[in-house]
């Protein structure tokens, strides 16, 4: 029994790889090879899909876009959530119950839901097409997320060093950016993480918010999809290439992903 | 520690999530629920129709079917995910080269874009040129996810569980690590035997984490779309149209405003009866007896 | 009453050239957390191993249970080696630093998880559960959540599943009233202390507090950077330290330790002669005189001190005195008179010895 | 309350004049009056959660009271928010600014207050030295031990010469010996400073030996204050006999009866003294436990018969526990005093030690 335990990790991750290869050999065949037949890894290997995501303005551009609507919503949603996180941690304030069960209950909103009248609130004021748009409406779900990641990690941090430095004479501000900031950068960390990850993967609303200007990587992809039949290449390409951000970020939180997961609140 | 202190002003600290979150959430809803109760033949001319469109949803087999395969896709996710994340959990290194190593294989789905996750799925499962799809094939399974209803539910499980079993098994893994050793050390000079100690040691202490767990998968397993849609596409016919994908085809496709909006309003409402109902039932021991 | 208890099982605890280390290949001396220990525990004995943190006491007491297996040495309980035996087949029982409670579990499900496990009969259980909680005062709480017990009474349940097993050797405790309430830890104390002497089962307490060790064990070890320096009654210890450091990890104020010459077998603080117990045998090296402040006392002539100061510390007084550099404190009775600014000690001669080097120097004359 | 016996002048002085403290229905803190002065020790002695810590939060300015003023060197300070005021604190658990290094953490004070870089250094490195961590000034706290921790918290509180320094329960959380070698090293910290030094415990041991003097707290009320030997010997009432006893001080129901003080049928003894003026009634005893001593010792002591319960000793001192017709009580006496439990033995009862209280508690008498 022991002896076989490690199998069940081993044989789960295989099963997550199968899928990842095969996006990736995909990448690398031509599209004469993927319609000829089924071939288990790429007979004549190929980097054109590549070459034509890099050179073409309107798939490049899409990485650019996810990435800038995704990097404005992360900082914006951790730094309204900080404040916010810590008035809960640590006072009691009239409603404080009722509007962090509204912050949360905004994360069980259907995405579908909303794709509509934010079509319609964002057009109003002007912000349709733009990546703030896109972070602004991730916000709905990421900004009760990393208020309630950041009030666990501040909950661990005893309330004497509050008061610690409040006797040393440092006022509100320059304490809480100095030192209290500092003292969870880790909680930071974890819902920066969890921030990127959820901006990144949704699709629904960012493609709703967007035409061409901020147009997003995976929008590019349906829109491959739906009008050019049959470049799985490219297709795979461009899928295999939205990895890389996330790989790039697992590699950074590599040793905190445990803890990063008890979000503070183990 | 003595109670937080009372202090009205922490309200300057909440007030920009406040804004920032009442824009996205408060302003969308009081259209969706301004669209709900009334009909509209375009230019912008609106008849105010009460409860109509909420009947008309509610007692529509359209809506009927959609939240019924929703039921049953949620029901059959959960069912896999969180035992099958509970047991990679219980089943990896606790420490070492190999637990990293784990985490990181094991994060990656989930920050794959969900379209992505869908184009990969159906890239995987083509019958003739997907490894999935002609593997079976070869076995000698009939398989093919655009016709068959079945194929379809089973790729679609199958994609839902490569892609979410991870989060399952990462914050059970969490769970776990946050137990001391002196709890392991106590049960081995009690006795316990391995089933014994994940009852009443491990179970107890991961109960947090998976409270949060089930949470999550329950209320995204529910508003599933981009996946399925790049899939399926809600098909073969309407056999994978989930609630989401309806939604959609409704309010975007049809540009029916009022009975799109009527639903949506009765969908948040279930994912929140239902996200309550579920905190309510694993912190029910909880409560001082 | 003794052995009335613990049913058949019988064990003396022998550790053989014992050695630990956590490195993989240790080449320092420091590298060593434990350094060499040979140690016999009788049956039925009350033990604390005392140590300030980092001695290596804990160490020892994961070897003794099997969670740690040594890098060198044996394990003997009675005369089977049991060094590669797990922990569940040690028939040990430990009390933890923090409580470790089943929380899902009614009080009686936690004393009666041992047993079941074990394959005991219900009825067998039912009637040593309760057995158990008579002796814990936990009866009126067996259908209580252990999760919803304060600390000292999760610590109550884990020594009640120990004490719950009629196969036990020994039973274990590892800091066991760190967590718990200032006011509520004396009752503990006294309240394992009554246990022990009415279950008579072999009880081996790890502690750096000197009272809760002296308080509750017949026989203390007294544990430095990974060795033993003494062990003894606490009598022995408080009377008869054997190295200066348990003069003065022991008592409170500590033994004082001065420095002095040696000449002729007899041993001189600031020129006067000073009798001592033992034989005052020189054999180069650093020579000091301990003497703890209950045996120190004001007299008419005597060594020479300047009175620096007295703290009040209810029961008796302690004063501080100097002679040049060096601090020699005397306890007092509550309501014994302090002298002026200048005064004599002197230093009762069965309780004051020369140290060499640390070391007691000779045998007692 | 017991009225100061000397007068300071009014400039480094902190008094609180009424202060209560409550939150929500609770009561933390009832009506409070105090004066403490600069120069030795002022120790606040109460088990957990007797209201050490809120007194101390109101001291400082953390929070504020909710009736009654608070004023320093005569001046009303209650209002003024903890930034304005110089006080220093230092917690039970081991509080420093995690990503500061030692030398930062000492310094932050200072920094605050903008003071020179070279006179930061001179007093960082002074109060580095007297503290011994100048080895370790470029470490962060996580790096070092916990004597060390609290040390670097001490040198924080020491180096900005604040008015009021605060000490909760610093030793707490430390080692036994640790405890008392920075026990011993307190005092002479503190020496020649013009502050006025507050200290929380729950060990009555150390809040003798601290000197100085002492306030007896129990659910959130100053029972007693005055010079620490006089509280200690003379209380006022039963709640401060127990608050500062250490074991548990001894209680009995005595009635007065003519001459004749009663424990039990077999137990009494003559009203001397001032108890002879007492009126007839119900009384409480208590009897600290060093004023009961095993054996025929002591004249005047009152002797009984009684099963002993279970026998501790610690080397230097013996504690017996016995049954003294009902009641649990504890000696503890010099010396070695082996019992084996239930084995019946003598004990004296220094009865003319003990305090005798009222049935409100006030003490009356002995």
């Amino acid at each position: 029994m022991k002896r076989v335990r490690w199998l069940v990790p081993a044989l789960y991750i295989v099963f997550l790889m199968v899928p990842i290869y095969w996006l990736l050999a995909m990448s690398f065949k031509t599209t004469n090879e993927i319609l000829g037949g089924f071939s288990l890894w790429p007979r004549q290997f190929t980097l054109d899909n590549y070459a034509k995501i890099f050179t073409d303005p309107t798939w490049y551009l899409g990485y650019v876009n996810s990435l800038t609507y995704v990097v404005i919503n992360t900082i914006l949603s951790v730094a309204v959530a900080l404040p916010a996180a810590y008035a809960f941690s640590r006072y009691r304030f009239l409603g404080d119950k009722h509007l962090f069960f509204w912050l949360l209950s905004n994360r069980m909103a259907p995405p579908a839901v909303f794709a509509l009248p934010f079509f319609q609130l964002y057009s109003a004021i002007g912000l349709f097409d733009t990546h703030i748009a896109v972070a602004l409406a991730h916000c709905l779900f990421n900004v009760p997320l990393a208020v309630w990641i950041l009030e666990g990690f501040m909950s661990g941090v005893p309330r004497e060093l509050d008061e610690l430095a409040y006797i040393d004479g440092y006022p509100f501000w320059r304490f809480f950016l100095k030192i209290f900031v500092p003292a969870i950068a880790a909680g930071i960390g974890v819902a920066a993480f969890f921030c990127f990850m959820f901006s990144w993967v949704e699709l629904l609303l960012a493609k709703t918010l967007t035409s061409v200007v901020a147009k997003p990587i995976a929008a590019t992809m349906t829109r491959t999809a739906s009008t050019s039949g049959y470049e799985l290449g490219l297709l795979a390409a461009a899928g295999s290439l939205t990895i890389i951000p996330g790989a790039f970020v697992i590699y950074f939180v590599r040793n905190y992903i445990a803890k990063g997961f008890s979000l503070g609140r183990v | 520690m003595s109670a937080k202190p009372v202090n009205q002003r922490a309200w300057w600290l909440v007030l920009p999530v406040l804004l920032l979150v009442a824009f996205n959430a408060v302003i969308p809803l009081m259209t969706v629920v301004n669209y709900s109760v009334q009909e509209t033949f375009g230019d912008n001319k609106f008849f105010f129709e009460g409860v109509k469109w909420y009947s008309e949803v509610v007692n529509s087999s359209r809506f009927q079917e959609s939240l019924k395969r929703q039921l049953l896709f949620t029901a059959i996710a959960l069912a896999i995910e969180v035992p099958l994340g509970v047991a990679i959990a219980l089943a990896m290194p606790r420490r070492g080269a190999w637990a990293s190593a784990c985490l990181v294989l094991m994060s990656m789905p989930l920050l794959i874009p969900w379209n992505v996750v869908g184009a990969m799925w159906n890239i995987l499962a083509l019958p003739d040129i997907g490894l999935l799809g002609w593997t079976l094939n070869k076995l000698g399974f009939d398989y093919n996810y655009t016709r068959q209803p079945v194929a379809a539910w089973a790729t679609l499980v199958a994609m839902d569980v490569w892609h979410w079993t991870s989060l399952v098994a990462l914050l059970a893994y969490a769970g776990l690590s946050a137990i001391p050793d002196a709890y392991y050390q106590a049960a081995k000079i009690d006795g316990a035997s391995g089933w014994a100690v994940f009852r009443h040691v491990q179970l107890p202490k991961m109960k947090h984490v998976l409270t949060i767990a089930v949470l999550l998968r329950f209320m995204d397993s529910f508003m599933i779309y981009t996946e399925p849609v790049v899939l399926t596409g809600g098909g073969p016919g309407n056999s994978t149209t989930l609630l989401s994908i309806d939604l959609v085809k409704i309010a975007l496709g049809q540009f029916d405003l009022g009975p799109a909006a009527a639903m949506s309003l009765i969908y948040f409402l279930i994912v929140l009866l239902l996200s309550w109902v579920f905190y309510r039932v694993m912190t029910l021991d909880e409560d001082p007896a | 009453m003794a052995r009335a208890w613990g049913a058949s099982a019988v064990a003396r605890i022998r550790l053989e050239s014992v050695r630990h280390s956590y490195r993989e290949h240790p080449a320092h001396e420091s590298d060593w957390a434990l350094k060499r220990i040979d140690l016999e525990w009788q049956d039925g004995g009350a033990y604390a191993l005392l140590g300030p943190s980092g001695c290596g006491k804990t160490t020892l007491l994961s070897i003794v249970s099997g969670l740690l297996r040594p890098t060198s040495g044996r394990v003997f309980f009675d005369d089977q080696d049991v060094t590669d035996l797990p922990p569940d087949r040690r028939n040990i029982a430990q009390v933890f630093q923090f409580p470790v409670v089943y929380d899902t579990m009614s009080v009686y499900d936690n004393l009666a998880f041992p047993l079941r496990n074990r394959g005991v009969r219900p009825a067998q259980v039912d009637a040593r559960v309760r057995e158990v909680a008579e002796l814990l005062d936990l009866q009126n709480m067996l259908a209580h959540r252990a999760a919803g017990l304060t600390a000292d009474g999760k610590q109550k349940i884990s020594l009640g599943r120990g004490l719950a097993r009629s196969d036990l050797n020994v039973i274990m405790f590892d800091e066991p009233l760190t967590v718990i309430d200032p006011h509520l830890k004396w009752r503990l104390r006294s309240k394992l202390k009554e246990l022990h002497q009415r279950v008579g089962m072999t009880m081996i307490y790890v502690t750096h507090d000197q009272t809760e060790a002296m308080t509750f064990a017949d026989q203390v070890v007294v544990m430095h950077e990974g060795a033993i320096v003494q062990v003894g009654t606490p009598v022995e210890l408080f009377e008869r330290p054997r190295h200066t450091f348990v003069g003065h990890f022991i008592g409170s104020p500590g033994m004082n330790v001065l420095p002095c010459d040696v000449a002729g077998g007899v041993a001189r603080f600031a020129g006067v002669p000073v009798a001592t117990a033992n034989r005052a045998e020189a054999g180069g090296g650093r020579t000091e005189l301990g003497v703890r402040p209950e045996f120190v006392r004001f007299t008419d002539e005597g060594i020479p001190v300047r009175v620096v100061g007295v703290s009040d510390a209810g029961r008796h007084q302690i004063v501080e005195t100097r002679h040049g550099d060096a601090v020699i404190r005397v306890l007092l009775q509550e309501g014994e008179a302090v002298p002026g600014e200048r005064a004599h000690l002197g230093f009762d001669p069965a309780f004051t010895r020369l140290y060499v080097d640390g070391l007691v120097a000779g045998e007692d004359r | 309350m017991a009225s100061r016996p000397c007068k300071f002048s009014d400039t480094d002085m902190l008094a609180l004049k009424d202060v209560v403290r409550r939150v929500g229905a609770a009561t933390h803190i009832h009506p409070t009056s105090l004066e403490l002065h600069a120069g030795g020790f002022n120790t606040l002695l109460g088990t957990t959660l007797s209201g050490k810590t809120t007194l101390m939060q109101l001291m400082a300015g953390l929070i504020p009271p909710t009736g009654g003023r608070i004023e320093s060197g005569g001046r009303d300070v209650t209002g003024v928010p903890v930034q304005k005021r110089n006080v220093a604190m230092v917690f039970q658990q081991f509080i420093n600014y995690p990503n500061f290094s030692v030398f930062e953490n000492i310094a932050s004070p200072l920094r605050v207050a903008r003071l020179a870089e070279a006179e930061v250094r001179r007093r960082v490195g002074r109060i580095a030295e007297l503290l011994q961590l100048t080895p370790f000034l470029e470490r962060r706290p996580a790096e070092l031990s916990g004597g060390q921790q609290q040390r670097t918290a001490l040198a924080r509180a020491l180096v900005k010469d604040a008015e009021l320094v605060l000490l909760d329960e610093p030793l707490a959380n430390l080692d036994y010996k640790l405890r008392e070698s920075l026990r011993e090293e307190l005092p002479r910290l503190f020496a020649g400073r013009d502050c006025t030094v507050v200290y929380a415990t729950t060990e009555p041991a150390e809040a003798l030996l601290l000197g100085g003097h002492t306030a007896t707290l129990f659910e959130g009320r100053v029972t007693q204050f005055g010079p620490n030997g006089a509280v200690y010997r003379e209380p006022v009432d039963l709640t401060t006999a127990r608050v500062y006893s250490d074991p548990p001080i001894n209680t009995a129901q005595v009635t007065k009866d003519g001459g004749w003080i009663r424990l039990s049928d077999r137990v009494s003894w003559p009203a001397v003294g001032r108890l002879s003026a007492l009126p007839d009634g119900a009384y409480t005893l208590g009897l600290r436990p060093h004023h009961v001593r095993p054996g025929a010792s002591g004249q005047g002591d009152v002797h009984v018969e009684c099963r002993v319960l279970i026998a501790e000793i610690s080397g230097s001192e013996s504690v017996v526990h016995f049954d003294l017709d009902g009641l649990t009580w504890v000696s503890l006496s010099h010396g070695v005093h082996g019992f084996r439990i239930g084995e019946s033995a003598r004990f004296g009862l220094d009865v003319a030690r003990g305090y005798y209280f009222a049935p409100d508690g006030a003490r009356v008498g002995g």
